[in-house]
C-alpha cells in the first residue's frame, strides 16, 4: 500500500474537523477527495502532509508510520503538496521559486559559498519542470506578477519540484478563469498519464474530478461518507443529497415565497463589476439586481465568486470596475461602515461574531455606531426570532455553538437596521435540525419585509427561501431566473451545482 | 522583618504604578492598532514638560497642569495618528517601528529646543508634599497618590474596555476589524481615538512623574524600555497583563535592590527573557 | 509596495564594486587620518549591518540585540590584546567567541515567531549589556577596556609590521572587512541564500519544499553573529578602547537604521545605508547640535517616501527607465 | 529658550535662519567635505615667537540627552574666554578660533570628533569631556593625535594615575578638580560631624564606587569610631530612587553620602524629601550638590542645611577676579557659571598662558610650559601639578541656603581645605 490512513481524528476546540477517517490508496491511482464546504478536506490534507498533527489515528506511507514526522521530513519521504490559496514566493522570480525545492531535493541548498549560477544541473532541472507546467516563458518574472492561473501552475510546479511519489493538489482550479483551466487540465492529464507520480486531488470542479479521477472519496462533516469509482459516486443518492440538498419537494416555503411577490422596486443593482484580490480577478463583469422584499439566491460551487460578490456589495472588497447601487444611489466606493449604515447587513461565512464580547454586546454594538430614530429591530424582537439567544445574553461569543453563532451573526446584522441581509453560506456546517430552524427564522425575517441575498451551495435551502436565483460559474453569471424554473432544467443543475 | 517586607512591597507598588500608566497606553495602542510605539516614552516626556509648562504658566498650581497636560498630549496623539501612522498601517512592522523611532529623535530635540537642556522640576502640590507613616516608616503621600491614581486608572480602564459600549467597539475592532466595519464601526476614527487615549495615558504618567522626578530631554528612553518589558511580560496587547507586569516589575525592583543589588541592571531583561522563552505570548496574552 | 529583491549581479555592479575597493585602498595615500578613521567606521558599520541584514532583509527576522555579538567580539579581542596576544589571534578568537554566543542565543531565538524573535533578541542583548556593565573585574565596568595596543602582524623571522599607526591598521581593518563582506556576499548569492529569501517571502512554504527551517535559521543566526563579532573585533584596536555602550540596544539600532535607510532587500543596501548614516551625521553636526531632529526628519522621509531605502529607490528608478525604454523602441 | 549671540553654530542653539543657512549650505559643504580632507598632515609649525594664526581650540562635551546641559555650560564658558582673549588681541597676536561638538558621552563619537578636529579642522588644542570613560579613551590616543588635551569635567583619578603618571602620556591635563574633591574633601568635612552611622546612595559605576571607597577610607582614618551601615548603587538613568531610599533608610543611618549628579541628584533629593529622609538624617553630603545645574534644577525645592560641593563655586573666592568673571558670564549668557563653565574658561586661559610662555606650538615645549604652571583662575590661585598634570586649587564644601538675591539656593558656611591636603599625591598614597 502506498498510503494507509487509520482512524484519523482532529478537533479544534470542540469542533470536530476530521472524524475517524480511514482509507487506503494503492499505487498508481488518481484519487479525488470531494465534499461540501466544511467537510474537512483541507484539514485532512494538512494532517497527511504534517502541517497539523492528529489527535487520534496513524498515517502509513509505504508501510512506514509517518504520523510523527515533521512536514519537511515527509516531503523528503516523497509526499508533495500544493495549496488551495496560492502559496508561493511572491517577490522571487518564477525560476527562483522552483529552484528552492529542487535544491532541497539535491541537497545543494546546504551550500553556503558556491554561486547559485554554478549549479548547472539544478538550473536544467528547474527549466524542465517549468517547461512541464508551461511556465518556461515567464521564468524571469516575479511570481507575484503572474496571473492568478499561472500562480496556480507555479504552485503545482513547486510541489512537483520536490519529486514526490504522492502529490496532493488542494483545489488547483479554485478561482481560475475558463482560459486558465483550459491550460491546467492538460498538464494534470499529462501527469496522470506519465504515471511517475500518484495524485491525490481535492477539487470542487466536477468536470476536473470526473475527467481525471479513477477513485473518489466523499467527506461530509468531517467523516468519510462513501468511497468508490466515479460512476458509483455519481449514482449514489447520499452524495446527491449533500450536494443538492436531496428531494426538492417541500412546498411550505414556496407558499411563503409566493406571499411576498417580488414586485418591490429595485433595492440593490450590481452593474458589471470586476473585483480583484491583489493580482487575481475574482469577478468578471457580474451584474444582478435584488428588488425590495424578495429573496434572491446566489448559487454555484466553491470559488466561483459568490462570497466575492457579497464582499463587493459590503465594500470590504470594492470592485475595480462597475458600479453598485442601493435604492438608486451609488454605494460602490463608500467605506464599509457607511454602506452598513445605509442598511446593508452582512452575515459572513462562519459567522465571525466578536468572540470576547457577550451576546448582548454583539447585538448592541451596531446600535451605538449607527444612530437612527425609528429602528425596526430591538433586542427583544431579535430574541423573538431566535429564542435561544435569550438564555445566552451574558455568554461570551467564543463559548457559543456554531448554530448560536449563526443566529447571533444574523441578529447583529438586523440590529444594524439592515434593509437587506447578505447571507454567506448560512447553512454550512449546521445540523439538519439547525438548518430547518434557521430556515424558519429567515422566513420570519422576510415577513418583516427584510430583503435577502443568499449565497449557498445547498440548493434545497435556497429553494425553500428564495424566489429568484443567479448561478455564478468561474466568476461570471452563468444563469439567472425564477428558482422553480430550475426544476425543469436538470442539465443546468448538473452542470453548475450537482455532481 | 515582616514589616520591612510589607514596606518594600508598598515601595514596589508605587514604582510599579508609575510604570503601569505608561505601559497601559503602550499596550492599548499595540492591542488595537498593532503598532509598537517606541515614541510612547517621548509622549510621556512631552506630558511631563507640558504639565511643567502649564504649572509655571498658572502660578505653580499643580492641578491645572495635572488636568491640561494629558489633554494636550491627546492632541499631539491626534496629529501623530491622523497624519503619520494612518499612512503606514499596511506596511511591514519594521517601518512602523522606524517611524516611531523618528518621533523619538524629533521630540527629544524639540523639548531641548523649547525648554532648554537644563533640568526642570516643580514642587509637589502642598496637600501631598508630606509623608505618611506606613508600618512605622515614612512613605511619600505623593507615592500613595500615585498608587491610588494608578489603581483607579486600572479599574477605569477595565470598566471602559469591558463594560462600556466604546470598550466593546475597541475590543471588536481589535479582534476583527472587517466585521467591525460591516456592522458600522468607523474603524479609522476609532484608531485615532484609541491612539489619542493612549497618548492621554502617557501624558498622565508624565504629569505624575513631574513632582517626583527631574525633567530633562531624553527622559523618555529609560521609561519606554521598562514599559516595553512590562507589556511583553504581561502579554502584548493585554491590559490586565500590563497591570500585573508593572506591579511585578516594581516589586522585583524594590526587593531586588535590597536583596540582590547585583542584578538590578539585568532584572527587567532577565524577567523578560525568561517569560519569552517559557511562554512567548506573555502571562495574559493570547497564543498566536 | 516594497521593491522586489534583485538577486542578480551584473557587470556594472561588479565594476562599481571594483572601483569602491580600489578607492578604499587609495584613501590613506590621499586623505588624512580623520578620513581613514571615518571610512574605517563606515566599513565596520557596513559589515555589522550586513551581518544583521542577513537575518533581517534576507531572511525576514528583525534582531534587536545584534550589538551583543559586536560587543562580544570587541571585548574578547580587547582583553586578549591587553594580555599581549597577537593581533590576528585576538581578532580570530574574538570573532569565534561571538560565534559561540550566537549558537547559544540562537538556540532560544529561532524557536520563536518573528515578533517574539525581535523581543527575545532585545532582552538577551540587554542582558549581555548588563553583564558587561557589572562584571567590572573583567570588562572594566563603565570605563571599559582602556589602553588597547594594536600590536603587529608578524611571521617570526620573516617579517613584522607594526600596526600602531592608524594608516597601517586601516589596511588591516579594510582588508578583513572587505573579506567579510565578500563572504557574506557569496552566502547571499549561494543556494543557501536563496532558501533564506524563501523563508522571508513565505515561511510556511519552505518547509513543504522539504527544508527543515530551524536548522537553517540556527545556521543563519550563527553566521550573522560571527560576522557581527568580526566587526566588533576589528573595532576594538581601532578605538583602543571598548566601552559598554557597544552592547547597548541603541548600538543594535544602528544596523537596523543603516539597513532600512540603504534598502534591506538588496545586498548593497546596508553598505550604502552605513555610508549615508555616518556621512549624513558627520555633515549635520557641522551645522547644528540639533542633529537628532534632522535625523528624525530624514528617517520620517525614508519611511513615508522611500521604503525600499536608497538602493531600492534607485533600482526602481532604473527598472522604470528600462521599462519605458523598452516601450519606446520594442 | 537660551539666548545666543555671535556665531550661532558654535552654540548648542539652532534658529530657523541658521537651519536654513545650514541646509542650503549642505551641498557646498558636501564638496568641502571631500576637498577639506586632502593634504594636511600635522601642520608644519612656525618658528619661536611667532605662532600660526589663527590658533584653533576644539571643545567637546555632552550636548544631547538628559546630561545635555553640561556641554552647554562648558561651551559657553570656553566661548567667553575666547571672545575675551580675541577682544584683547588674541595670543601672541594670533586670533583664537573655536569649535564645539556633541560627544554624546560615547567613546567612538568622541574619538571621531577628536580625529576630525585635529586632522580636518586643524585644531591645535582639545578641551572638554564630561564622561570619565571618554576622558580615559581619548587620553590614551593623544600621542597619535599629537595634541594637548585639557579635560574640564571628567573627574576619574585614573586619568592622572594611569594615563599621565603610569603611562606617561604627558599631553593630558585636567583643569577641573578630580573626584577627591567629592570624596576626600567630603570626609574632611564629615569628620567634624557627630554622626557615627553613615550610609550612601551612589551611581552604579566607577565614579560612584571609587568615591565611596575613598570617602570611607579617608573618614575611617580620621574618625575610627564611624561605621558604614548601608549603601545602595543605582544604575545610571534611574528615575525612581524609592527602592534605594527604602533600603538605605532601613539601616537607620545618621548621615548619608552621595555622589549622584545632574538630573539624577535632583530626582534623588526630591524623593528623599518626600520620604522625609532629612527629618531623620541630619547630615546629608552630596558631592555634586553645589553644582549649578542641580541648584537651578531644584530651585526653591532644595532643602536648606544639606551639604554639597562642586568643582567651582561661583561665590568663592570673593575677590575681584572671580567677580569680574561671574559678571562677564552673566552679562554674556544671562546665567551664572557652572563648574563646567569655569574650568572650560580656565582651560582656554591655560592655553594662552602656555603658548605665551613657550612662544611656540611645539607640544614638548607647551607641556614643559604647562607643568607646574601657576594660573590665577576665577576659582582662585591654581597650579598644574607636574607629576600628574592635575590642576590643584581649593573648592569649598558648603551648606544649602536660600538667598533672595538669586533665583536658586547658594552654599553658605563654606569649608575650604588646602587642595594639597586631600588631592592624593603621587604615588597616590592615601590621604590623611
Amino acid at each position: 500500500m502506498m498510503l494507509r490512513v487509520e482512524g484519523l481524528t482532529k478537533t479544534f476546540d470542540k469542533f470536530v474537523a476530521v472524524n475517524d477517517v480511514g482509507f487506503v490508496i494503492p499505487e498508481g491511482r488518481l484519487t479525488a477527495i470531494i465534499g461540501p464546504n466544511g467537510a474537512g478536506k483541507t484539514t485532512l490534507v494538512n494532517l497527511l502532509t504534517g502541517r497539523l498533527t492528529p489527535d487520534k489515528g496513524r498515517i502509513y506511507f509505504y508501510e512506514e508510520d509517518i504520523t510523527d514526522l515533521s512536514a519537511s521530513k515527509r516531503v523528503q519521504r516523497g509526499i508533495g503538496r500544493s495549496f488551495q490559496l496560492v502559496n508561493i514566493f511572491p517577490r522571487l522570480t518564477v525560476r527562483e521559486n522552483v529552484t528552492i525545492p529542487v535544491l532541497s531535493r539535491t541537497g545543494g541548498s546546504r551550500d553556503l559559498i558556491r554561486h547559485l549560477s554554478g549549479f548547472k544541473d539544478v538550473r536544467n532541472h528547474v527549466d524542465h519542470i517549468l517547461y512541464e507546467v508551461g511556465l518556461e516563458t515567464s521564468a524571469e518574472l516575479l511570481a507575484g506578477q503572474l496571473s492568478h492561473g499561472d500562480q496556480h501552475l507555479l504552485e503545482i510546479a513547486l510541489a512537483l519540484a520536490t519529486e514526490p511519489t504522492l502529490l496532493i493538489l488542494d483545489e488547483p482550479t479554485a478561482g481560475m478563469n475558463p482560459k486558465e483551466r483550459q491550460r491546467l487540465l492538460p498538464q494534470l492529464e499529462k501527469l496522470v498519464k506519465s504515471g511517475s507520480v500518484n495524485l491525490m486531488l481535492i477539487e470542487h470542479d466536477m468536470d476536473v474530478v470526473f475527467a481525471l479521477a479513477d477513485r473518489i472519496i466523499v467527506l461530509e462533516q468531517g467523516s468519510l461518507l462513501v468511497e468508490g469509482t466515479p460512476v458509483e459516486i455519481q449514482n449514489n443518492p447520499k452524495v446527491q443529497e449533500i450536494y443538492l440538498g436531496g428531494d426538492l419537494e417541500d412546498s411550505r416555503s414556496h407558499r411563503q415565497a409566493q406571499q411576498n411577490p417580488s414586485a418591490g422596486e429595485k433595492l440593490v443593482e450590481v452593474e458589471n463589476i470586476d473585483t480583484f484580490y491583489g493580482m487575481s480577478q475574482a469577478l468578471h463583469s457580474v451584474s444582478m439586481e435584488v428588488n425590495r422584499g424578495e429573496a434572491v439566491a446566489l448559487l454555484g460551487r466553491n470559488g466561483v465568486g459568490k462570497t466575492t460578490t457579497l464582499r463587493s456589495i459590503t465594500g470590504l472588497t470594492p470592485p475595480k470596475r462597475g458600479t453598485i447601487r442601493l435604492r438608486g444611489e451609488i454605494i460602490s466606493g463608500l467605506p464599509p461602515h457607511e454602506i452598513a449604515a445605509l442598511g446593508v447587513g452582512f452575515v459572513p461565512e462562519g459567522s465571525r461574531i466578536f468572540p470576547n464580547l457577550s451576546t448582548m454586546q454583539n447585538l448592541q454594538m451596531p446600535t451605538q455606531v449607527i444612530r437612527k430614530k425609528d429602528r425596526r429591530w430591538t433586542i427583544e424582537k431579535v430574541e423573538k426570532v431566535f429564542p435561544p439567544l435569550q438564555e445566552l445574553r451574558e455568554r461570551k461569543g467564543r463559548f457559543l455553538s456554531g448554530g448560536e453563532r449563526k443566529m447571533l451573526a444574523i441578529g447583529r446584522a438586523l440590529m444594524a437596521d439592515a434593509e437587506i441581509l447578505l447571507l454567506d453560506e448560512p447553512s454550512e456546517g449546521l445540523s439538519p435540525l439547525m438548518v430547518r430552524f434557521l430556515l424558519d427564522a429567515l422566513i420570519r425575517i422576510r415577513e418583516e419585509g427584510i430583503t435577502i441575498l443568499l449565497a449557498d451551495q445547498n440548493l434545497k435551502f435556497a429553494y425553500q427561501l428564495a424566489d429568484r436565483a443567479y448561478i455564478l460559474d468561474k466568476g461570471a453569471v452563468a444563469y439567472y431566473g425564477k428558482l422553480e424554473d430550475l426544476r425543469g432544467k436538470e442539465e443546468i443543475v448538473k452542470k453548475y451545482l450537482a455532481v | 522583618m515582616g514589616e520591612r517586607l510589607l514596606y518594600l512591597a508598598v515601595v514596589g507598588l508605587s514604582e510599579g504604578m508609575a510604570l503601569w500608566l505608561v505601559a497601559a497606553g503602550l499596550s492599548l495602542t499595540f492591542g488595537v492598532l498593532r503598532v509598537v510605539n517606541f515614541a510612547h516614552g517621548s509622549l510621556y516626556m512631552l506630558g511631563a514638560y507640558l504639565a511643567f509648562h502649564f504649572i509655571r504658566l498658572f502660578g505653580g498650581n499643580y492641578w491645572i497642569g495635572f488636568a491640561l497636560g494629558p489633554i494636550a498630549l491627546a492632541v499631539v496623539g491626534y496629529v501623530m495618528e491622523r497624519f503619520f501612522f494612518r499612512r503606514i498601517y499596511r506596511l511591514d512592522d519594521s517601518f512602523q517601528l522606524l517611524l516611531t523611532f523618528a518621533f523619538v529623535l524629533i521630540f527629544d530635540d524639540l523639548v531641548k529646543f523649547i525648554w532648554g537642556p537644563v533640568h526642570q522640576s516643580v514642587p509637589t502640590p502642598p496637600i501631598l508634599s508630606g509623608a505618611i507613616m506606613v508600618v512605622g516608616r515614612p512613605f511619600p503621600a505623593f507615592g500613595l497618590f500615585i498608587i491610588v491614581v494608578g489603581t483607579a486608572a486600572g479599574f477605569a480602564l477595565w470598566y471602559l474596555i469591558e463594560r462600556t459600549g466604546w470598550g466593546a467597539l475597541v475590543q471588536a475592532t481589535a479582534t476583527d476589524r472587517e466585521m467591525a466595519s460591516v456592522v458600522g464601526v468607523n474603524v479609522p476614527r476609532l484608531y485615532t481615538g484609541v491612539f489619542m487615549f493612549g497618548a492621554w495615558l502617557a501624558g498622565l504618567g508624565g504629569v505624575l512623574a513631574v513632582p517626583m522626578r527631574s525633567l530633562a530631554p531624553g527622559m523618555g528612553e529609560s521609561i519606554i524600555i521598562e514599559a516595553f518589558v512590562v507589556v511583553v511580560i504581561g502579554g502584548l496587547g493585554s491590559l490586565r497583563g500590563a497591570f500585573i507586569g508593572a506591579v511585578l516589575l516594581g516589586m522585583f525592583h524594590a526587593f531586588g535592590v535590597t536583596y540582590l543589588p547585583v542584578f538590578e541592571l539585568a532584572l527587567a531583561y532577565v524577567t523578560m527573557a525568561i517569560v519569552l522563552i517559557i511562554r512567548p505570548w506573555g502571562m495574559f496574552g493570547v497564543r498566536e | 509596495m516594497i521593491p522586489a529583491p534583485r538577486n542578480h549581479g551584473n557587470s556594472a555592479q561588479g565594476l562599481g564594486a571594483g572601483l569602491v575597493v580600489t578607492g578604499i585602498f587609495i584613501v590613506p595615500l590621499v586623505l588624512g587620518p580623520f578620513w581613514q578613521y571615518l571610512i574605517a567606521n563606515i566599513l565596520l558599520l557596513s559589515l555589522f549591518s550586513l551581518s544583521f541584514n542577513l537575518l533581517f532583509g534576507m531572511t525576514g527576522y528583525l534582531s534587536f540585540g545584534h550589538a551583543a555579538f559586536y560587543a562580544t567580539g570587541a571585548y574578547v579581542t580587547g582583553m586578549l590584546l591587553l594580555a599581549d596576544f597577537s593581533l590576528i589571534v585576538s581578532v580570530a578568537l574574538g570573532t569565534a567567541a561571538a560565534g559561540v554566543l550566537a549558537v547559544i542565543l540562537g538556540f532560544f531565538c529561532v524557536r520563536h515567531t518573528k515578533v517574539y524573535f525581535s523581543l527575545l533578541t532585545l532582552a538577551l542583548g540587554m542582558m549581555i549589556h548588563a553583564i558587561v556593565w557589572k562584571w567590572t573585574s573583567v570588562t572594566g565596568g563603565d570605563d571599559g577596556l582602556v589602553g588597547i595596543m594594536r600590536g603587529s602582524i608578524k611571521i617570526p623571522g620573516v617579517f613584522e609590521i607594526s600596526l600602531n599607526s592608524l594608516s597601517h591598521y586601516y589596511y588591516f581593518l579594510a582588508a578583513l572587512c572587505l573579506l567579510g563582506i565578500y563572504i557574506l556576499y557569496r552566502i547571499v548569492k549561494s543556494p543557501f541564500g536563496l532558501v533564506l529569501n524563501g523563508l522571508r517571502e513565505n515561511y510556511g512554504r519552505v518547509e513543504f519544499a522539504g527544508i527543515p527551517i530551524r536548522q537553517y535559521l540556527q545556521v543563519t543566526f550563527f553566521i550573522a553573529g560571527l560576522f557581527a563579532g568580526l566587526a566588533g573585533s576589528l573595532m576594538a584596536p581601532l578605538e583602543k578602547t571598548v566601552a559598554p555602550s557597544v552592547a547597548h540596544w541603541t548600538k543594535s539600532a544602528e544596523p537596523v537604521m543603516a539597513s532600512l535607510i540603504g534598502g534591506p532587500f538588496t545586498f548593497a543596501g546596508p553598505i550604502v545605508g552605513a555610508l549615508a548614516f555616518i556621512g549624513l551625521k558627520e555633515l549635520v553636526v557641522r551645522f547644528t547640535d540639533y542633529w537628532l531632529m534632522v535625523f528624525g526628519i530624514v528617517l520620517m522621509v525614508v519611511v513615508l517616501g522611500f521604503r525600499g531605502g536608497i538602493v531600492g529607490f534607485i533600482n526602481d528608478h532604473l527598472r522604470e527607465r528600462r521599462r519605458l525604454a523598452l516601450r519606446e523602441h520594442p | 529658550m537660551k539666548k545666543k549671540g555671535g556665531d550661532g553654530r558654535r552654540l548648542s542653539g539652532l534658529n530657523r535662519r541658521e537651519f536654513l543657512k545650514a541646509s542650503a549650505g549642505a551641498l557646498g559643504v558636501g564638496a568641502a567635505l571631500i576637498g577639506g580632507g586632502i593634504g594636511f598632515p600635522a601642520i608644519a609649525r612656525a618658528a619661536k615667537g611667532k605662532v600660526k594664526n589663527p590658533i584653533k581650540i576644539a571643545c567637546q562635551g555632552v550636548a544631547s540627552g538628559p546630561l545635555g546641559n553640561n556641554g552647554d555650560f562648558m561651551n559657553k564658558g570656553a566661548l567667553l574666554a575666547v571672545e575675551e582673549i580675541n577682544g584683547k588681541g588674541g595670543i601672541l597676536g594670533s586670533k583664537i578660533e573655536f569649535n564645539f561638538r556633541d560627544d554624546e558621552s560615547k567613546v567612538d563619537v568622541a574619538i571621531k570628533n577628536a580625529r576630525y578636529f585635529v586632522d580636518t579642522w586643524d585644531a591645535d588644542f582639545l578641551i572638554g569631556i564630561d564622561s570619565s570613560g571618554v576622558a580615559l579613551a581619548l587620553g590614551q590616543i593623544m600621542p597619535d593625535l599629537n595634541r594637548i588635551l585639557i579635560v574640564t569635567h571628567g573627574s576619574t583619578n585614573k586619568y592622572n594615575e594611569e594615563i599621565v603618571f603610569k603611562k606617561g602620556i604627558k599631553q593630558c591635563f585636567r583643569s577641573s578638580v578630580p573626584l577627591y574633591q567629592d570624596a576626600c574633601a567630603g570626609a574632611l568635612v564629615a569628620k567634624d560631624f557627630p554622626a557615627k552611622q553613615w550610609a550612601a546612595i551612589l551611581p552604579d559605576y566607577e565614579y560612584g564606587h571609587t568615591s565611596w571607597k575613598l570617602f570611607k577610607q579617608t573618614l575611617k582614618t580620621l574618625r575610627p569610631d564611624v561605621e558604614f551601615v548601608a549603601d545602595s548603587f543605582a544604575k545610571s538613568g534611574t528615575v525612581d530612587f524609592s527602592s534605594h531610599i527604602a533600603k538605605v533608610m532601613g539601616a537607620n543611618p545618621e548621615a548619608i553620602f552621595s555622589v549622584e549628579w545632574g538630573g539624577e541628584l535632583v530626582t534623588l533629593i526630591k524623593q528623599c524629601q518626600l520620604f522625609e529622609v532629612y527629618k531623620k538624617v541630619k547630615y546629608w553630603m552630596a558631592g555634586m550638590g553645589g553644582a549649578m545645574d542641580v541648584l537651578q534644577g531644584l530651585g526653591r525645592e532644595y532643602p536648606e542645611g544639606l551639604w554639597g560641593t562642586t568643582r567651582y563655586w561661583f561665590l568663592y573666592p570673593d575677590n575681584p577676579k572671580n567677580k569680574a568673571f561671574v559678571d562677564a558670564y552673566h552679562k554674556r549668557w544671562n546665567n551664572y557659571p557652572s563648574h563646567n563653565s569655569e574650568s572650560a574658561y580656565t582651560a582656554v586661559h591655560m592655553i594662552k598662558q602656555a603658548v605665551e610662555k613657550a612662544q611656540t606650538l611645539e607640544i614638548k615645549e607647551l607641556i614643559a610650559a604647562m607643568e607646574g604652571m601657576q594660573i590665577d583662575r576665577p576659582a582662585g590661585p591654581c597650579y598644574i601639578r607636574k607629576e600628574d598634570h592635575q590642576a590643584v586649587y581649593s573648592v569649598p564644601w558648603g551648606q544649602i541656603k536660600h538667598d533672595p538675591k538669586y533665583p536658586f539656593p547658594i552654599l553658605t558656611n563654606l569649608k575650604v581645605f588646602p587642595a594639597e591636603k586631600y588631592y592624593l599625591h603621587p604615588p597616590f598614597t592615601q590621604a590623611g
